[in-house]
């Protein structure tokens, strides 16, 4: 199970912010999603979306081991 | 240290912890940012961080610059939540030996903090919610030091 | 608004003050400069002024620089008298909509006050007392403005 | 009668920081502390020192009235 998080105009998109989801890989998450949710897919892919996998950031794809926290970074605003 | 704070905090409170017992400092430079009511176009700020991953990415580029800077010490406290006019958003302080590695290393990490930190934030107005992105000012302001 | 004070005082008292009721600043820079031990060298500082005189000349400085600037409102209080190593010497803070103006205005400022401002200064050490001129780097820092 | 004020290292130098002087001018002033100390007096002329009557800077001559105040101000050293 991958806690995935949203931030965020993300999270206000999806109408959640922290869900279970069960996925091997970043793929798999991905399309877990887009199944529930297809616009809410297509933003996570959107410019400038970065991903944080057990708070480093990556690139491209990802195994996600069990407990693994997956976030969902629109474009940092600075504080 | 970065500290993130869900309460209002006092910027006076943090200068005078910051500057006790320093007897070879010389300089101390701070920032505060305050939130502005806008003429009452922005009622609140809302400020959005992912915890944990917001304190390290700030802690890994503060202990940068106080290397390029040579500083002795800085701190650094952020507001998250929801944030009402005139109420601090963000207090940077830095402390080193002359000033100006001081204003420079200070000016240095808000630059970077306004632009380019991990806080998503949204504007309350009259007419809604929006989400904001950094101004061109922002990552003009920011592009100086690259 | 300018104060000259003989006793201690306490920068983050002056900063809160300074902070307070600000709804449409945005940005407060501030500068402290501490009375540095320099390893034992420099004892006490000592600080004279000409009363009345060096507050017009500082009053007169910072009006000006406020304009320039664009600044909001601004701060400075200076320390005379003998002031051991820790002490605050001087504190400086600007305020204005935008952080470009305060940090410019700040540092612009404890340029001059650092360099020309109507003070004396001696240094007691354990070799006896010297007074100070202003350094290379200070006339430096002062001429960026020029 | 003015009020002589001295600073920094002229005061050092002439052992006082504050004196009434009888002088109708600004070189009467100075003859008058020539008089009494050469040294003092060639020091107030040295480079830098500059003259403020009544808490205005001035070049040059001075006429000063009755309860005028005559600083002589050595290099400024800032804070």
């Amino acid at each position: 199970m991958a806690r995935v998080l949203l931030f965020g105009r993300l999270a206000d998109q999806a109408g959640w912010r922290e869900r279970e989801v069960e996925a091997g890989s970043l793929a798999a998450l991905r399309a877990s999603i887009a199944d529930d949710d297809a616009a809410l897919a297509q933003a996570l892919e959107g410019p400038g979306v970065q991903v944080a996998v057990d708070k480093a950031l990556v690139r491209g794809e990802a195994v996600l081991a069990a407990a693994t926290e997956v976030a969902f970074l629109p474009p940092m605003s600075g504080g | 240290m970065i500290t993130l704070t869900q309460a209002p905090f006092e910027p006076g409170a943090l200068l005078t912890a910051f500057c006790a017992g320093r007897d070879e400092t010389g300089a101390v430079a701070s920032f505060t940012g305050l939130a502005r009511a806008e003429g009452g176009s922005a009622s609140i700020l809302e400020l959005e961080a992912y915890p944990g991953f917001t304190e390290s990415a700030i802690e890994a580029f503060a202990v940068e610059a106080a290397a390029r800077f040579g500083l002795q010490d800085w701190r650094i406290v952020h507001r998250v939540g929801r944030i009402a006019p005139g109420e601090a958003v963000v207090f940077v302080a830095t402390a080193s030996k002359h000033r100006r590695a001081a204003f420079e290393a200070c000016d240095f990490l808000m630059d970077w903090l306004k632009s380019r930190a991990p806080f998503w934030k949204k504007e309350h107005g009259p007419d809604g919610a929006r989400w904001i992105e950094p101004t061109a000012q922002d990552r003009t302001d920011a592009q100086r030091w690259d």
